[in-house]
């Protein structure tokens, strides 16, 4: 369902639990890896979509420089707008309207106009988003108005517009007039002039960003292990947000942790190994387990290893073990078992799956001797302690990973162990991480571990593409290699020949809710039954967070606001900007 | 000189074991020379036959989603690993692979370095300003560039492979000292006796001349050992090497990508491997006393 | 044979009456050879030393004579100990010391100020990497000169003279390191350095073995010069008889450990009291005259590891008799003198022992 | 003693050529040192022979460059000038085989047993090491017994003592001891004995000078001796001939008997006068410094003009020996001496003073 | 005297060797342009073999943008393109050319991965930590581990060798990696000896020199410190034990005996006697420990967040920035190189019996 557009924006709102701290003192800490200085830089344009990487814009931290319109809540399905007042779908003419707040004003004291969302968009388009595949003409009537075309609607343009981090016309004004040229000429991103302003915006470095939120750099404190935000008080949420300065460290898990040991930081939103989990609950953090969306499956080069063709054995291999075991082992209580199997995240299922799709989506159970019975079905045979395939050689693969992910090769070890008493014995390979993607994209590789779903956007659109297309032939054309090399066009049983690619864009395109639900159930029973990949289990986040040293109360582990995605809208930022977050008192 | 018959009986032995020493038997009994070598030669016999016996006979570590990261307790000593596997098991079964590795990369390094260094300093001319170039090249070639190019192109399973890579990789440093001292030694003029004596170039080098040099190899050797060691973890972690049954380097690896340090109930995953390997180096280094000593007669204090 | 007639090298007759410079008393040195086995280099020797006087310790190789020189020293290998023996030494400041229980520091400034030694086999006596000037203002810079650090220039000064004295031009050995020298000039700037402090004892181990005789004959002349300047003791290490005879007053022959005989350099070449020495006399070659044929002491010297009982000399003596194999004789008085000057020989049968020139026309 | 001449296996074999050819020539052979402060002629155009069976005494002061001319004759360094011949043949321009040939039967031994013993070699390792390597021994016993063999030889007995020892267990007259006998291991035609007995009492010295003695009568074995002792050189080197060395170069070279008992060159007067006399009462008569003019030998890096003596010689001539340098000349039948004046002299009296010299 | 001045007697050198055999014949010289050989076929190496590494930066971007961001393979390619501004396409061999000259011309060129940064601005930035935080680190280390090695050997048997041996050895066995990381936890954070939140880094916010002027300096070694301590602790084992086995081989020597006679002081012995001849074989080693301080100790920089080339080179290896991973190496390289012909150099200083036959032949 579609996000109901809403009002408040928490700022207006009456008091919230921390509100005695005036907005002058407390302090949060936070961690998040972010380019230093001299690569990091201020250019911001295309956040989060298709920015321009090595920004210093760490995460969803991000935000409190330069908000979004809104925040998405997964679990609610609704939007919590920070700049607008309120939006508008107008299905007859496919034209999104964006009314924006009055008074809004840039750090610098500019009014933050509809302008701003033109500069915002139309360098989007120079850096080449693929919103712009969706929309056809952006326009800003008024000051506080702003429209957006579709040519071929989509429920993700409503993302694409509210969740882009606005940037101001001052700094980027010159490249978004250009783009404007060439949208207006016919948006060829094919031409010399596009290719030009496209390389002149990615090589654009501000010295500084013009903030139009709750925060700013302070540009001293920036190196490579810090920085500090202090607060811009023209901001619209200057108000809502309670903390007076924010201080970030850089830096990845290994480093971070020690940090979070030594209660530095508040919250932080790395992937954790279980150990350390242990360790910060023992210290008194709380785990806010976040859905992540996604989680790592098994992967099969159908080239290298053709008996698993049958879906019949993928069947079968998917009771063989037990994820629940997988999930503990890689991640603790994090790493959870899959109930429906869709082929995106269970958390949801309920949104986009009807009620009588969701009765046909097998909850493969751990079943070994199902497993068995479906094996010996489709051909194999039990001999001994290991299997025989229908051609007689013996079961017995090569498992490539990486190695350098603590939760896929825990994963990958459980998977290993697990299939060896199974009866399929298997070699682990690890690859790090920089490395594996060329035998990814080539096939190289029996069997491998790759992330099934998607994090970043709340549609099954996307999940549906990782699963299906981005490590398989049809992504990787230009790329010269063929991947898993799972055909597009597959036979259902009991429903003969579909066409996976069209499913595949039906379950993206179009707004109407129902018309996509039951699109997307259609594709969820294909993936159920032919998983062409088989998840292992789906990951959340195992985000430590400390209530009463500097923060007085994160959100309770079981709230709904939990359920966010982390890297898209994250819990605590919506925390923060809605002043439900605030510091001790 | 009530001295007399007394010496007479103990000098006696003297020169029995004297000639006994000189025709090369009883090696036993020079090892036991002295208490701490004697104490090393125990730790790395017992972890060697530890390592060589204990696969064959201490079953597999099963994994218990039940005990993960369960801490020291009477039924796990060390406790539990990220699968719930008993860490005594996995390190009484790990030695072997890390402990042939390291030994066999270390003897190849210590082999190369001593052959050409030795040559090399011993010939000069050509053949030494070659084999420095080659040294020069094979020190300074970034090695983890390398062994990531190797492990992308070949398939490292095998242990000898994994010794003969990192030893072919690590011998420039010693070939240098042991060239250094070779320079000196060949001018003494216990070399010049042997080559008049004709006694063969390969005989006088690696006879006369580097025997001289043996404490300092031997330290070497045993440094890396444990360099080796360290290397073939290295290659776990950059995932090199198949990462498949116990192995000490295995462990650490994965001790280390789980965050291992970061726990004290975890924190033996790491720290009991890598304890293993300093227990072996300390043993090797003691027992090295006792070696030194068979090498070199002017060290023997009693 | 009168007292004058026995100083033949000057400036030594009158100091007979003073208590000796060096009294070594039942000195043992010990080479420790195996977990349990041991051997005695050196086997109670007991001597003492008068002011000015020169001793040359003679004796065949390997009799310990080498071990005596660094037991003095205190310099022992690892393996080597005193167990028991006493050395008492009288300094440049008069007062008797123990040498044996000097302190470290002590013991440190006491070596080459008091006592210094000049090594068998200089080859390997320098640090090679040093230059020889190098190593010898370390050795002067270690000690204090009259009392004070000595400067730069008086180092120099030193340096050069005593390099000098032993005939070499300091201006090219100074700035040379020890491998461009040859053997023999090693051997001398090692005879320099010893010299740079004035020590009151001075030790020389074979000195002159690797030096030409016109070096030889030209240290001799320095060594016999400095004495007469400085007034130090000297024990002279040698096997060269003749060198013995010219550079010492007093010989002390050693075998097997031993000391066995002591004399007056006339009393011993002319009249010597132990067959022993009176063999090694036979042995020399002249250089002048006709070509005599020569006699080594028949069979071979004992190993020391395996000394039987009695005296170690017997197997190869022509005077042995049954007795030799049961007492290991001590030193005998055969003319008591002053202190120091007196004729010993440990031999049952001294009075029969044959003077050397007997020997010889017996043999011919 | 037993003797060690029936057991060699090489005595039968030997080409009766030997008798013509000399065992060694040097034939001009120089050696100039490069060093960082200059060169350094050690030797300067030596020639000299030894013939099998015949013993070449080398005296001469320290530094005058015998060893270097030593290790020249045993291929130890190549000379910068001149060649040596083995067997008449070029030792620099031999075929592996016959250098090999060369290697074996030429012997050195070093002035310094002090490093010429490989210190973590016991003495059986040292001695046995040449006899395993060319074959002479089979079996670890025959080593064992052949290396006592030797040691008996060169009088360490009882063997076994010493057989296990290490060169820092060892007296240095044991390991000059030692490393002679290492030297005699290889059965060689030619030793070259550097100060090889200085570190030896007398008289273990003369019982090795006629061990020696009899292989070099009984098996022909040649002999170049380094020796600063003239007694020594007459004793061991009376049938021989001797060569007096100064500063590089040959100064006066002839039969040992002439050389020693009837001294031309001032400089080996000079020698011989210098020798310490065993009798206190001979020794009282030395003359001072040898009856030099100056004891300073002049350094290599700066020689003296002329003749190189000159400086320190007694029969000094300015105008002469200052500017031109002596050339070897033939004084008596077989003696050639550098030095003006005593060429000249000699020449005088050539009609009446003709040296007969028995040999 | 006067005679051996008057005049040198020598004959005239054999023939005159050509101008340029001499050139060649001098040994620095030719030790030069072997030096800059071998630079040049590492540089080669290090060029083909960064180049062969599984994975583009191109093909890293890519696979970031399709799979979070859900772009088309064309789409994100596009835009990888413009951004990294390196075409993966080009042939291999023109690449080495343009490299090669570039070298040439001390051009270390552009960063891939960093639009518009020169790989030497970025070497200048991350460079002088590493050489401040592991020269100091190793320098001590190596002060330290050769006097303990010595004394370990003039008291060979006795209670500080066993102890120094036991410590040293533990210590060497322990990988840095471990060691920062067990500072860091136990240290750091359990034991809270010092506060792990402000040393992190090369310095404190906003502290630079210009700013702070001489108090900069303390800030950086406060900052420092533990990576120092763990570069110390780490090598300090290996450092004393080579060197206490080279010593117990010069203790042996003969004129240690002698300068113990000659009543040198025992420092005098130590340093210039034992210590000079001792340290001799580990001249070479400790010249490679150069390219370690130059290459920095990546996983500890990681660990300490210490943002040296180590730091740099893993990023860049991580995102396969084949230039700055070629700076950095080339760098390295230079300074092995160059270190070992010092190294050789100073060798001949400290022992001058080799330089003799170095001419001498
Ligand atoms: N470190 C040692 N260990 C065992 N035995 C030793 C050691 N050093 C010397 N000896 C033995 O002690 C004895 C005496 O040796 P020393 O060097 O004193 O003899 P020397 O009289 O100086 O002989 P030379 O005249 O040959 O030098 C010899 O038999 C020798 O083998
Ligand atoms: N490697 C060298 N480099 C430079 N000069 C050398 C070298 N070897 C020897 N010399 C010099 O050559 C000269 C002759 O040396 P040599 O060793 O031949 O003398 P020697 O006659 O054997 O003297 P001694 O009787 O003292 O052993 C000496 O002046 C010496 O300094
Ligand atoms: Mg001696
Ligand atoms: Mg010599």
């Amino acid at each position: 369902a579609p996000a109901t557009p809403k009002n408040d924006t928490g700022s207006g709102g009456g008091t919230s639990g921390t509100g005695g701290a005036a907005a002058g003192t407390g302090e949060y800490h936070g961690a998040y890896p972010y380019t230093q200085p001299p690569q990091g830089h201020f250019n911001i344009a295309g956040q989060p979509f298709v920015a321009v990487p090595n920004a210093i814009f760490p995460g969803p931290y991000g935000d409190l420089m330069n908000l979004p319109s809104g925040y998405y809540q997964w679990k609610a399905n609704a939007w919590t707008l920070f700049l607008l007042d309120s939006y508008k779908l107008d299905k007859s003419t496919n034209t999104y309207t964006l009314k924006l707040k009055s008074g809004l004003k840039w750090a610098d004291g500019t009014p933050l106009t509809s302008k701003d969302y033109l500069t915002t968009f139309y360098c989007q388009f120079a850096l080449n988003s693929p919103l712009w595949a969706l929309i056809s003409k952006i326009d800003a009537p008024d000051d506080t108005t702003f429209t957006a075309v579709m040519k071929s609607p989509a429920m993700v343009v409503e993302r694409y517009l509210l969740r882009s981090n606005i940037i101001d016309t001052k700094t980027y004004g010159k490249y978004a007039d250009l783009a404007k040229a060439i949208v207006d000429a016919g948006a060829d991103t094919s031409g010399a002039d596009f290719t030009k302003l496209n390389s002149d915006l990615i090589g654009f470095k501000p010295s500084k960003l013009i903030p139009n939120g709750p925060f700013d750099y302070d540009y001293s404190t920036i190196n490579a292990t810090q920085l500090s935000l202090k607060k811009n008080t023209s901001s619209v949420l200057a108000e809502a947000v309670k903390f007076a300065s924010i201080l970030l460290y850089n830096g990845e898990t290994p480093t971070v942790t020690p940090l979070v040991l030594s209660k530095d930081v508040d919250y932080a939103t790395h992937g954790f190994a279980v150990a350390s989990e242990k360790q910060f609950q023992a210290q008194g953090y709380k785990i806010l387990r976040s859905p992540v969306y996604s989680g790592p499956a098994i992967y099969f080069s159908y080239d290298k290893v053709p008996e698993f063709a049958d879906y019949r054995v993928r069947q079968a291999l998917i009771q063989a073990f037990d994820h629940k075991q997988n999930g503990t082992v890689a991640l603790g209580e994090s790493g959870v078992p899959q109930t429906y199997y869709s082929g995106f995240s269970d958390n949801l299922v309920d949104t986009w799956i009807t009620s009588d799709g969701k009765g046909k989506l097998k909850q493969y159970q751990h079943d070994p001797d199902a497993a068995a019975h479906g094996l010996e079905a489709a051909g194999w045979k039990k001999q001994g302690s290991g299997w025989q395939l229908p051609n007689g050689k013996k079961a017995a693969y090569e498992l490539l990973y990486p190695s350098d992910y603590a939760d896929w090769s825990g994963a990958a070890k459980d998977l290993a162990d697990q299939m060896k008493s199974f009866g399929i014995p298997i070699t682990l390979h690890g690859v790090v991480s920089t490395q594996i993607t060329t035998p990814w994209q080539k096939g190289q590789y029996q069997w491998t571990i790759n992330s099934w779903g998607n994090s970043t956007q709340p549609y099954p659109y996307f999940s549906f593409v990782t699963n299906f297309i981005t490590n398989n032939y049809p992504g990787l054309k230009g790329v010269g290699g063929k991947g898993m090399d799972f055909p597009m066009s597959a036979t259902m049983p009991g429903q003969g020949k579909i066409d996976i690619n069209d499913m595949i864009n039906k379950s993206g395109s179009g707004i109407d809710t129902a018309e996509l639900q039951k699109n997307i159930t259609e594709l969820a029973i294909v993936f159920n039954t032919l998983l062409p990949i088989i998840p292992l289990f789906e990951r959340h986040a195992n985000a430590p967070a400390l209530d009463g040293v500097r923060v007085a109360k994160f959100p309770d582990p079981n709230s709904d606001i939990v359920q966010n995605s982390l890297y898209a809208d994250n819990p605590v930022l919506y925390g923060m900007f809605t002043g439900t977050i605030g510091p001790k008192a | 000189m009530a001295q007399a018959t007394v010496e007479t009986a103990t000098l006696e032995t003297s020169v029995d074991s004297g000639v006994r020493s000189v025709r090369g038997s009883s090696l036993l009994s020079q090892l036991t020379r002295s208490a701490s070598g004697f104490a090393g030669l125990i730790i790395v016999v017992l972890i060697v036959a530890m390592s060589l016996i204990a696969p064959l006979v201490v079953p597999e570590a099963k994994p218990n989603v039940n005990q993960i990261w369960s801490g020291p307790s009477s039924r796990h000593w060390l406790g539990t690993n990220n699968s719930g596997q008993d860490i005594v098991t996995l390190i009484l079964r790990g030695g072997r692979t890390v402990i042939f590795v390291g030994f066999g990369a270390a003897l190849l390094t210590t082999a190369i370095a001593v052959v050409i260094g030795s040559l090399a300093a011993y010939f000069r001319g050509r053949f030494d300003a070659i084999m420095l170039q080659i040294t020069d090249i094979v020190m300074t070639i970034p090695q983890i560039i390398l062994l990531a190019v190797m492990g992308a192109f070949f398939e490292l399973n095998s242990p000898f492979a994994l010794a003969a890579l990192i030893g072919v990789l690590s011998w420039p440093v010693l070939m240098r000292s042991i060239r250094a001292q070779v320079l000196s030694l060949k001018e003494r003029e216990f070399v010049e006796a042997a080559r008049l004596l004709d006694l063969g170039t390969l005989r006088i080098v690696f006879m006369e001349i580097v025997p001289n040099m043996a404490s300092f190899i031997l330290i070497n050797f045993i440094i890396a050992i444990t360099n080796a060691t360290y290397a073939l973890i290295g290659m776990y972690v950059l995932g090199l090497a198949p990462m498949s049954g116990d192995n000490w380097g295995i462990m650490i690896n994965d001790a280390w990508i789980s965050g291992a340090m970061f726990n004290p109930n975890s924190m033996l995953y790491i720290l009991a491997p890598v304890a293993m390997i300093v227990i072996m180096q300390l043993g090797l280094i003691m027992l090295s006393r006792s070696l030194e000593e068979i090498l070199n007669p002017r060290l023997r204090d009693r | 044979m009168t007292m004058a007639e026995t100083t033949m090298t000057a400036a030594k007759s009158d100091v007979n009456t003073e208590t000796p410079i060096l009294s070594v008393k039942d000195l043992v040195v010990r080479y420790t050879t195996g977990s349990k086995s041991y051997l005695d280099a050196v086997r109670g020797v007991s001597f003492d030393l008068y002011p000015g006087q020169s001793l040359a310790l003679v004796g065949e190789s390997g009799c310990g004579k080498t071990t005596l020189g660094l037991g003095l020293l205190r310099l022992l290998p690892r393996l080597g100990s005193v167990p028991s023996g006493s050395m008492t030494f009288v300094g440049k400041n008069n007062k008797p010391v123990d040498v044996l229980k000097l302190g470290t520091a002590a013991l440190r400034r006491w070596r080459w100020e008091e006592a210094a030694i000049v090594f068998q086999g200089a080859m390997n006596s320098f640090n090679p990497v040093l230059r020889i000037g190098e190593q010898m203002a370390d050795t002067m810079k270690a000690h204090l000169i009259d009392g004070h650090k000595p400067s730069k220039d008086e180092i120099l000064d030193k340096s050069a003279e005593m390099l000098r004295a032993v005939r070499l031009e300091p201006k090219q050995v100074l700035p040379s390191y020890p491998h461009e020298l040859s053997g023999g000039m090693r051997q001398r700037v090692l005879i320099a350095m010893s010299l740079l402090l004035d020590p009151r004892l001075l030790i020389l181990d074979e000195p002159t073995t690797a030096l030409d005789i016109l070096t030889q004959r030209a240290i001799v002349d320095v060594l016999g010069e400095l004495r007469e300047r400085l007034g130090f003791t000297m024990i002279f290490i040698t096997h060269d008889l003749a060198l013995a005879a010219e550079l010492a007053d007093r010989v002390a022959t050693m075998y097997a450990g031993r000391i066995i005989e002591t004399g007056s350099v006339r009393d011993t070449f002319q009249n010597p009291r132990h067959p022993y020495t009176a063999g090694l006399i036979n042995a020399v070659p002249p250089v002048t005259g006709d070509l005599p044929n020569l006699a080594s002491i028949p069979g071979s010297p004992p190993s020391l590891a395996t000394l039987p009982k009695g005296c170690a000399f017997r197997d190869r003596c022509s005077y042995a008799e049954d007795k030799c194999a049961e007492i290991d004789p001590e030193l005998e008085m055969i003319e008591s003198r002053l202190a120091g000057l007196s004729h010993t020989a440990a031999c049952i049968n001294w009075q029969q022992v044959h003077s050397p020139r007997e020997v010889v026309t017996a043999d011919a | 003693m037993p003797d060690p001449i029936s057991s060699d296996p090489k005595s039968s074999d030997r080409p009766s050529s030997d008798r013509q050819t000399p065992l060694m020539e040097l034939s001009g052979i120089s050696q100039i040192f490069k060093t960082k402060r200059g060169d350094r002629p050690a030797v300067r155009d030596v020639n000299l022979t030894v013939n099998a069976g015949e013993v070449l005494c080398l005296v001469g002061e320290s530094g005058c460059g015998k060893t270097t001319t030593a290790r020249m004759a045993a291929g130890l360094t190549k000379p910068t000038d001149g060649t040596v011949a083995y067997n008449g043949q070029d030792i620099w321009s031999m075929d592996k085989d016959q250098f090999t040939e060369f290697r074996t039967s030429v012997q050195y031994v070093h002035q310094d047993p002090y490093a010429s013993l490989n210190p973590i070699r016991s003495v059986y390792k040292t001695i046995s090491a040449p006899l395993r390597k060319h074959g002479l021994s089979k079996g670890n016993d025959d080593s064992w017994k052949q290396a006592s063999e030797l040691l008996r030889r060169v009088d360490l007995t009882p063997p076994e003592s010493y057989l296990s020892k290490f060169p820092h267990q060892m007296s240095g007259g044991q390991r000059q001891r030692v490393a002679v006998a290492r030297a005699l291991s290889l059965n060689p035609k030619l030793i070259i004995a550097d100060e090889s007995t200085s570190m030896l009492d007398v008289s273990i010295r003369v019982g090795m000078l006629n061990m020696l003695g009899r292989l070099r009568d009984e098996l022909g074995v040649g002999f170049i001796f380094i020796t600063h002792d003239l007694a020594i050189a007459k004793y061991f080197g009376w049938e021989g001939r001797t060569a007096v060395m100064y500063l590089g170069e040959v100064v006066e070279y002839g039969p040992t008997q002439q050389v020693i008992n009837d001294p031309q060159h001032p400089y080996t007067r000079a020698l011989l006068n210098a020798v310490p006399e065993p009798d206190p009462d001979l020794a009282a008569q030395k003359l001072p410094g040898g009856g030099l003019r100056s004891a300073d030998i002049p350094s290599l890096a700066a020689l003296p003009s002329g003749c190189t003596f000159h400086p320190r010689c007694p029969l000094f001539e300015e105008g002469l020996c200052d500017v031109t340098s002596p050339e070897l000349s033939l004084i008596g039948s077989r003696r050639e001496v550098a030095c003006h004046v005593v060429a000249r002299e000699s020449g005088r009296a050539a009609a009446d003073a003709s040296v007969s010299v028995s040999g | 005297m006067a005679a051996i001045e008057a005049g040198v007697r020598g004959r005239p050198a054999t023939g005159a060797v050509p101008i340029l055999k001499k050139v060649w014949r001098n040994y620095a010289l030719r030790r030069f342009l072997r030096a800059i050989f071998v630079i040049w076929v590492v540089a080669t190496a290090v060029f083909f073999l960064v180049r062969l590494l599984p994975g583009n930066p191109v093909e890293q971007y890519i696979q970031v943008q399709v799979s979070q961001y859900g772009a088309t393979y064309a789409d994100a390619q596009r835009s990888a393109q413009a951004y990294f501004n390196f075409d993966p396409g080009t042939p291999l061999i023109q690449q080495y050319f343009v490299y090669l000259w570039g070298l040439c011309r001390l051009d270390l060129g552009m960063s891939i991965g960093n639009r518009g940064m020169a790989v030497s601005t970025l070497i200048a930035q991350y460079l002088p930590w590493t050489l401040f935080s592991v020269g100091i680190g190793v320098g001590i280390a190596i002060i330290i581990g050769l006097i303990l090695g010595m004394i370990m050997a003039y008291r060979r048997g006795g209670a500080i060798d066993h102890a120094v041996t036991a410590i040293g050895s533990f210590l060497h066995a322990i990988p840095n990696y471990l060691l920062a990381m067990i500072i860091v936890v136990i240290g750091g954070a359990r034991f809270g000896l010092f506060d792990i939140a402000t040393m992190r880094g090369t310095a404190s916010p906003g502290v630079t020199f210009k700013a702070y002027g001489l108090a900069f300096f303390p800030d950086i070694f406060y900052h420092a410190s533990m990576p120092i301590l763990t570069y110390v602790l780490t090598t300090v084992g290996t450092w004393s034990l080579v060197m206490k086995s080279s010593t117990t081989q010069v203790l042996e020597e003969d004129y240690v005996t002698v300068a113990r006679a000659r009543g040198l002081r025992d420092l005098r012995i130590r340093t210039n006697y034992v210590g000079r001849n001792a340290i001799l074989p580990l001249v070479s080693q400790i010249a490679t420990t150069a390219g370690f301080v130059v290459g920095g100790a990546i996983f500890v920089e990681q660990t300490f967040k210490y943002d040296g080339i180590g730091t740099l080179l893993y990023t860049a290896l991580q995102g396969r920035d084949y230039t700055v991973l070629e700076g950095i190496l080339l760098i390295v390289t230079v300074t092995v190189v160059f270190a070992n012909l010092i190294a050789d150099l100073v060798y001949s200083l400290l022992d001058p019996r080799i330089r003799t036959t170095e001419s001498g032949d």
